[in-house]
């Protein structure tokens, strides 16, 4: 009997669970519609899609800092997710069933997908970093930060004592492209430089990259380049350790308390972010893929003014010079296209 | 050479401690699957610690306290509640990853922070949790092989009904193999990010403590072997970077799979004499 | 109609767990519960996006089942489950001139074999060389994601561009699609029959008697005639058929080519579906649906609110904690027959 | 499920006393509470005198009271040293001071005139010298209350006489020892008070001088068993199974059938005794083809059914229902599993056949096999080996642990199926059992068979 009257309870219970995700569901549409009627009203929604965590401090974080801008800036409405694989259509089409204006997908594996949805939803628009497929409302916008790699490339084998570069960074086709960049640049200054190439699966295992990054300085390099994100400390306390010095990159990392970090070279990426958003918002977007480089101010090659009197007055002179042909077109940085 | 050496030591510390703690477990008839988890916990709060105190050492007396939890859940359900190590251990690792993850984020800001961990001192490239790591397995060899606990420890691992009947506790004797390995997961933990790393980088285990998991029966469930298996494989990391520094033609991938393969390939080799604790992952119900 | 309450009882501690672990994180309760009703099943799409994460659970639980019924404790289903779709795009790498209809089902055929494949390698080792199934696919898992990395990075990556992903399958040779809506795909269907199959393998066929005999009492089996471990391979193959299957039809349904993300940790998802599910191929419908439609609320909820990203880890964690210590409970009111013979 | 009804009882030093039962009858059950593995749900034990709570295991042992458990409570994986200073009084501080911890095994064993193999391993130790550890592990604390669970079941009879010279010298000491075992034969040779259990109940206790054989027989059943049927029938001339030159090894490696030649023809019941460890569950496993063989030859003229050695270990999946239980034995019966499946009406229909045909005692079909008691978890073993009308049917002391009626019950069946044409290899250390139901006795002794006669000084006296 008892055990009768459970299971009645229970089919109750479970009626009843039902129940109340359908009216959560209602109600969860309801408390949608303040943002809904704030897109009737012209709110400008803006979502960010990374492949990895945005607080990796590299390459997802300036992406962020991007969508930051957008809203401080243009008072846009932002949200950002992570998603890859099988998931990346999904998330996509979530933000624009809710009314998302403008989405970007930081990759290259953003771009078909944003194509193909574009059709379906033509009041969005999908932005991926890098990546060739475009349609009216899709495109792709690409940072030349093989410009700022490329002199550091060059500083980098102008102060070489042993005449050895080292790269350590994520194997993906947007970093092993700036790598070209830095290789580049090591050879223009000096084609006898050897420069060493780690690459890495993963950047969380910090430990790992720690260790690359030593073994790299054991084998003679003694200026190092790094594309870890959230593992650049790792790198960083390496060359402490062993004396090398270092480059930052994506971010301005001369302020690393390991006092390693002779320049950086960056991505400014708020004002392409938004840009972009703004042609959006304002309509004008056209679709296509748009090089962003150091004439636009999004790459810089940033010398840390800690370290200024170390770096002797030639090859500084040089390095400026060479970035000066950059911005005249007359060193063409070499790239990927992926 | 020697400065090689010592390296893949300093490096294999933070896996030899884990895998020698949860070689004490699994004599005891457990199996932590969560690890894993235990590790990056420790490895957080370890590096919160160290950054807010300034010393490394208040940091590892952290990690070690934020063990206490982790080891009351999971031994609750394993050993009072009989329910399956291996999941309440995959459960323990995803709560792992999401708690240590969210207050990273909470605490740092959504885009993240380089955090610089205050290190603890070095000798010559080693530091104080090397030599703990080094002495630690005589002494826990000792300890499992020559002494009543041990002796009684191991029964409980291989034939807990004669722990029973003999007058000890099943429950306690796991309860307290299982602190043992949760202290030994803090100190690994904690050496990751205030020994070798430097720094605290979310999920930076990166499957360290699974590793250390299956390192036990490939050391066969002895301290002094486990060690030598830790330093194997410790020496196959060194050895996937040391063959991408010299550019050799060979897919960089094999090297980085490497660890797993040697792992593997040697216990193939030896796993037909190595005998695991009858009791391995077995709960023992005490009204039974 | 016990296991009804059951359910119920685990569906309510789950949320509650769920709500728990909102509020010690600050996240506001009601909206955000709300938000993963929404993305759950509040809409088409929340429904399709529930069902769509239910089918890899569904199918690499199925896998779990049939691997621990024999008593091999497969937490390999990762790794099998990468191999499957690995062995999917090496399938189309090769051929890809065949008809697409005919490429799809090749995939998934062959998905599955290479899943077994792999899982039937743990079992020997097991049986031949005495390596643990659980240590054994610990390591088998990080080498099929490394190989994963090798072969989208290598011999599989595409032609056209750089991209560190292999060619994307023709819209012909994928997984039927309901509506361009949602990503709801022909998979569902599939692996529910699939559930039905291995319900009728396990509980009405010879084999899968077996199976259930060897993990239940290997010695008993041999004295019987019967060899454990032949059954034991043949449990650890199904299983990683089935975890493979899961990649291919991952593989073939939703993003039709692999990258180095390919897997979403659904063959470690499994496992606690499984056991939620009382390892049992019927009971896994409803719980590879509830960690489905939880995945999908979270997911949703994520995309979202600020908060809510790694928090999803968390719940699904302290879910499966929760529901280990409920299950206990349900243990301990059950009857337990013993005579003086049994206990001894 | 009560096990025991409330009882009172004294036990007194000095003597031996036996306790008696069928299976269920609540023996375990009372030396369990005896010795703090289980807590009683009411009343209370006195030790001395002094009444005491019995928790666990540790205050049975600080009160004195020792047991040997049925199963044995060793570890197969240690050393037999190790074994023994796992048995020392709880403490669990300091280092392992082997010499000193083990002396007093030692000192005892030197006592009884034992040899004891201090470093080799325990799980490659015969059954009778790990049944010696046993005992060993509880006389080193001294006890004054030793308590044995069937300690009889698995020795050969020079064993068991072995151990019943221990015992009497442990009385003449003022020990307590309370005896649990089956054989009647064995509990009028060594016991001076018996008390009698049944179905929880306690039905009497008594002087052993002043009772007799059947009285203790008649309160343990209720009524005297019928006398046993006569051999089973002449061998019906045809050869059902030969073995030529059988060679097969061990669990451990070791060779343990070392050219084993045997013909069983129809109808005849082959007895195969011996001194356990010898071989014969090697024997019974490769036969049965359960174990590969080395070399040598098995021809035999249809199926053959095995009745392992150990129901819970080799013969039932307990967490599995009892039909299933059933079936495990007719997999390969055409009518119950048509191309691999299985046929869930036909089966329950047989499942309830046999449970008729066999007098088992169950509740529901889709019970767990666990639910049942010894004995009927027995006949399930028994009748579903039978139920395949086998040619040979190998069994190996298929009536361990049963009770007087449920012995008489298994015996008459093979005598049955002997009688239908079935050749049976019968595997007993009872030399009782051999001598009722074998037409021929052969011995086994280390991997060798022996005829009957020469066999007899193997064990070490007249059996």
């Amino acid at each position: 009997m008892v055990k009768k009257l459970k299971s009645i309870v229970g089919v109750l219970g479970l009626a009843g669970l039902v129940l109340a995700g359908c009216t959560g569901g209602q109600q969860a549409a309801k408390g949608d519609s303040p943002s809904s009627a704030q897109a009737a009203d012209g709110s400008f929604k803006v979502a960010l899609i990374t492949p990895g965590s945005v607080s990796d401090a590299g390459w997802n974080a300036m992406a962020f800092a991007g969508l930051q801008a957008i809203e401080s800036e243009l008072g846009a409405e932002i949200t950002n997710a992570e998603a890859t694989g099988a998931k990346i259509r999904d998330v996509m089409r979530t933000y624009a069933q809710e009314d998302y204006k403008l989405i970007f997908g930081h990759g290259f594996e953003y771009n078909a997908p944003g194509v193909e949805l574009a059709k379906q939803f033509p009041n969005t628009v999908f932005i991926s970093s890098s990546g060739a497929e475009t349609a009216t409302n899709a495109g792709s916008f690409r940072f030349y930060l093989e410009q700022g790699f490329y002199l550091a490339g060059m500083m980098g084998a102008k102060m070489s004592r042993n005449k050895h570069l080292a790269m350590v960074g994520l194997n993906v086709p947007s970093i092993v492209s700036t790598f070209r960049g830095f290789e580049a640049g090591a050879k223009a200054a000096d084609p006898n430089v050897k420069v060493t190439t780690v690459l890495l699966t993963d950047t969380k295992d910090a430990v790992a990259v720690k260790q690359a990054t030593l073994q790299v300085i054991e084998a003679g390099a003694d200026m190092i380049i790094h594309q870890a994100n959230e593992a650049a400390r790792s790198v960083f306390d390496a060359c402490k350790e062993k004396g090398a010095m270092a480059f930052g990159s994506n971010a301005d990392q001369n302020g690393d308390t390991s006092g390693v970090v002779l320049a950086s070279a960056v991505i400014v990426a708020k004002p392409a972010f938004v840009e972009v958003a703004r042609q959006v918002k304002e309509g004008k977007y056209q679709g296509g893929v748009t090089f962003i480089g150091m004439d636009k101010g999004a790459i810089d090659f940033i010398v840390n003014p800690a370290k200024a009197g170390q770096i002797p007055d030639d090859v500084k002179a040089a390095v400026e010079q060479a970035k000066q042909d950059i911005l005249a077109g007359k060193i063409v940085v070499p790239k990927d296209e992926f | 050479m020697i400065e090689s050496l010592i390296s893949v030591l300093l490096f294999t510390t933070p896996l030899a401690i884990a895998a020698v703690g949860e070689t004490v477990n699994q004599r005891a008839g457990q199996i932590n699957i969560g690890l894993e988890g235990m590790m990056l916990v420790a490895a957080y709060v370890a590096a919160i610690v160290a950054i807010e105190t300034g010393s490394p050492v208040l940091g590892i007396g952290a990690a070690i306290a934020a063990m206490i939890p982790l080891w009351l859940i999971q031994n609750f359900l394993t050993i009072q509640a009989g329910r399956d190590q291996v999941v309440v251990g995959t459960a323990l690792n995803l709560c792992a990853i999401g708690l240590t993850s969210t207050l990273y984020q909470m605490r740092f800001g959504q885009s993240g922070q380089l955090l610089s961990v205050p290190q603890l001192p070095r000798w010559g490239g080693i530091d104080g949790m090397v030599l703990f790591g080094l002495l630690l397995v005589p002494v826990l060899g000792w300890w499992l092989f020559r002494s009543r606990w041990g002796l009684v420890l191991r029964a409980a691992g291989e034939y807990p009904d004669s722990v029973r009947s003999s007058g000890f506790s099943v429950a306690r004797i796991r309860w307290e193999a299982a602190a043992v390995g949760a202290v030994m997961a803090a100190l690994a933990g904690a050496h990751l990010s205030i020994g070798v790393g430097g720094t605290f980088v979310q999920e930076m285990t990166s499957g360290r403590g699974f590793v250390a998991v299956a390192l036990v029966s490939f050391g066969r469930w002895r301290p002094a072997w486990v060690l030598a298996a830790c330093l194997l494989v410790g020496g196959a990391e060194f050895l996937k970077f040391y063959y991408q520094v010299r550019q050799t033609a060979l897919p960089y991938q094999l090297f980085l799979a490497l660890p797993y393969l040697v792992a593997l390939g040697v216990l193939v080799i030896v796993g037909k004499n190595s005998r695991a604790p009858a009791a391995l992952a077995q709960p023992f119900r005490s009204n039974q | 109609m016990n296991s009804v309450v059951r359910f119920v009882a685990v569906a309510l501690g789950l949320l509650l767990t769920l709500c728990l672990t909102l509020v010690i994180f600050g996240l506001p309760l009601g909206p955000s519960l709300s938000r993963i009703a929404t993305g759950a099943f509040g809409s088409e799409a929340g429904i399709a996006r529930s069902l769509v994460r239910m089918t890899p659970l569904l199918l690499a639980g199925l896998g779990m089942v049939l691997a621990w019924r024999a008593g091999m404790y497969n937490i390999g289903g990762e790794g099998q489950f990468i191999v499957g779709g690995l062995t999917g795009a090496t399938l189309y790498k090769l051929a890809p001139g065949l008809p697409p209809a005919l490429l799809g089902i090749s995939i998934l055929v062959v998905s599955a074999v290479g899943g077994a494949l792999y899982a039937a390698l743990a079992g020997w080792l097991q049986i031949s060389r005495g390596v643990q199934v659980v240590i054994s696919t610990i390591l088998l898992n990080f080498i099929a994601l490394h190989l994963l990395d090798y072969c989208v990075n290598g011999p599989l990556r595409e032609q056209a561009g750089q991209n560190p992903l292999t060619d994307r399958l023709p819209d012909l040779a994928m997984l039927a699609k309901f509506s361009v809506r949602t990503d709801l795909h022909a998979g569902i269907f599939l692996a529910i029959i699939t559930a039905l199959l291995v319900f009728g393998f396990l509980f009405f066929t010879s084999p899968g008697f077996k199976i259930r005999l060897v993990g239940e009492n290997q010695r008993a089996a041999r004295a019987n005639g019967i060899s454990p471990e032949r059954v034991q391979i043949l449990a650890m193959a199904l299983s990683g058929a089935l975890c493979g299957l899961a990649g291919g039809v991952e593989y073939t349904a939703l993003a039709g080519q692999l990258g180095r993300s390919f897997s979403e940790n659904w063959g470690f998802l499994a496992i606690p579906v499984a056991l939620l599910g009382g390892l049992h191929p019927l009971g896994l419908i409803p719980s590879s649906l509830y960690f489905g439609a939880l995945l999908a609320g979270t997911d949703y909820l994520s995309r979202f609110s600020v908060g809510g990203k790694s928090i999803i880890y968390l719940i699904q964690g302290a879910a499966v904690l929760v529901f280990m210590g409920l299950q206990r409970w349900f243990d301990q009111k059950q009857p337990v027959v013993l005579d003086e013979e049994a206990r001894t | 499920m009560l096990a025991l009804a409330p009882l009172d009882e004294e036990f007194f030093g000095g003597t031996i006393h036996a306790v008696l039962g069928e299976n269920g009858a609540g023996k375990s059950t009372l030396m369990n509470l005896l010795a703090g593995i289980l807590p009683p749900d009411s009343g209370e034990i006195l030790v001395r005198g002094t009444p005491c709570r019995l928790q666990s295991p540790r205050d049975a042992l600080g009160q004195g009271i020792g047991m040997v458990h049925q199963h044995f409570m060793l570890v197969p994986a240690f050393s037999v040293r190790e074994n023994l200073a796992l048995a020392q009084t709880p403490d669990r501080r300091g280092g392992l001071d082997e010499a000193k911890l083990i002396q007093s095994a030692v000192d005892v064993a030197a006592e009884l005139g034992w040899e004891v193999p201090l470093d080799a391993r325990t799980e490659d130790q015969p059954v009778g010298v790990r049944q010696r550890i046993e005992i060993l592990k509880v006389l080193a604390s001294d006890p004054e209350i030793i308590i044995l669970d069937e300690p009889t079941a698995v020795l050969a009879p020079d064993e068991v006489d072995d151990l019943f010279r221990v015992l009497r010298q442990l009385k003449a000491r003022g020990k307590l020892v309370l005896l649990i075992a089956h054989k009647l034969s064995e509990i009028v040779a060594i016991a001076d008070r018996v008390t009698v259990l049944r179905r929880g109940v306690h039905i009497a206790t008594a002087n052993m001088a002043e009772t007799t054989a059947e009285e203790i027989a008649t309160w343990m059943v209720g009524e005297l068993p019928p006398q046993l049927a006569g051999k089973g029938g002449v061998g019906s001339g045809s050869v059902v199974l030969r073995a030529s030159g059988l060679r097969a090894r061990g669990d451990r490696g070791e060779e343990s059938v070392r050219g084993v030649d045997l013909e069983i023809s129809g109808g005849e019941i082959v007895g195969l005794g011996g001194v356990d460890g010898n071989g014969q569950v090697e024997l019974a496993e490769t036969l049965c083809r359960v174990r590969p063989l080395v070399a040598g030859q098995i021809e035999s003229g249809g199926t053959v059914a095995y009745v392992p050695q150990d129901r819970q270990v080799d013969g039932l999946a307990l967490g599995m229902s009892i039909e299933e239980n059933f079936l495990i034995g007719g997999l390969s019966n055409r009518d119950l599993v048509r191309l691999g499946v299985v046929r869930p009406r036909s089966v329950k229909a047989w499942a309830r056949r046999l449970v008729e045909t066999f007098r088992i005692k169950i509740g529901r079909l889709q019970d767990p096999a666990r639910s049942l008691s010894g004995g009927n978890q027995q006949k399930i073993v028994v009748s579903r080996a039978l139920d395949q009308s086998p040619a040979v049917l190998v069994a190996v002391n298929p009536t361990r642990g049963l009770d007087f009626a449920a012995t008489e019950f298994v015996h008459s069946r093979i005598v049955e199926a002997a009688e239908r044409g079935c050749g049976v290899a019968l595997f007993s250390t009872d030399l009782d059992e051999l001598r009722q139901l074998s037409d021929r006795i052969l011995f086994m002794s280390r991997g060798q068979l022996v005829e009957g006669e020469s066999a007899q000084s193997l064990l070490g006296g007249p059996a």
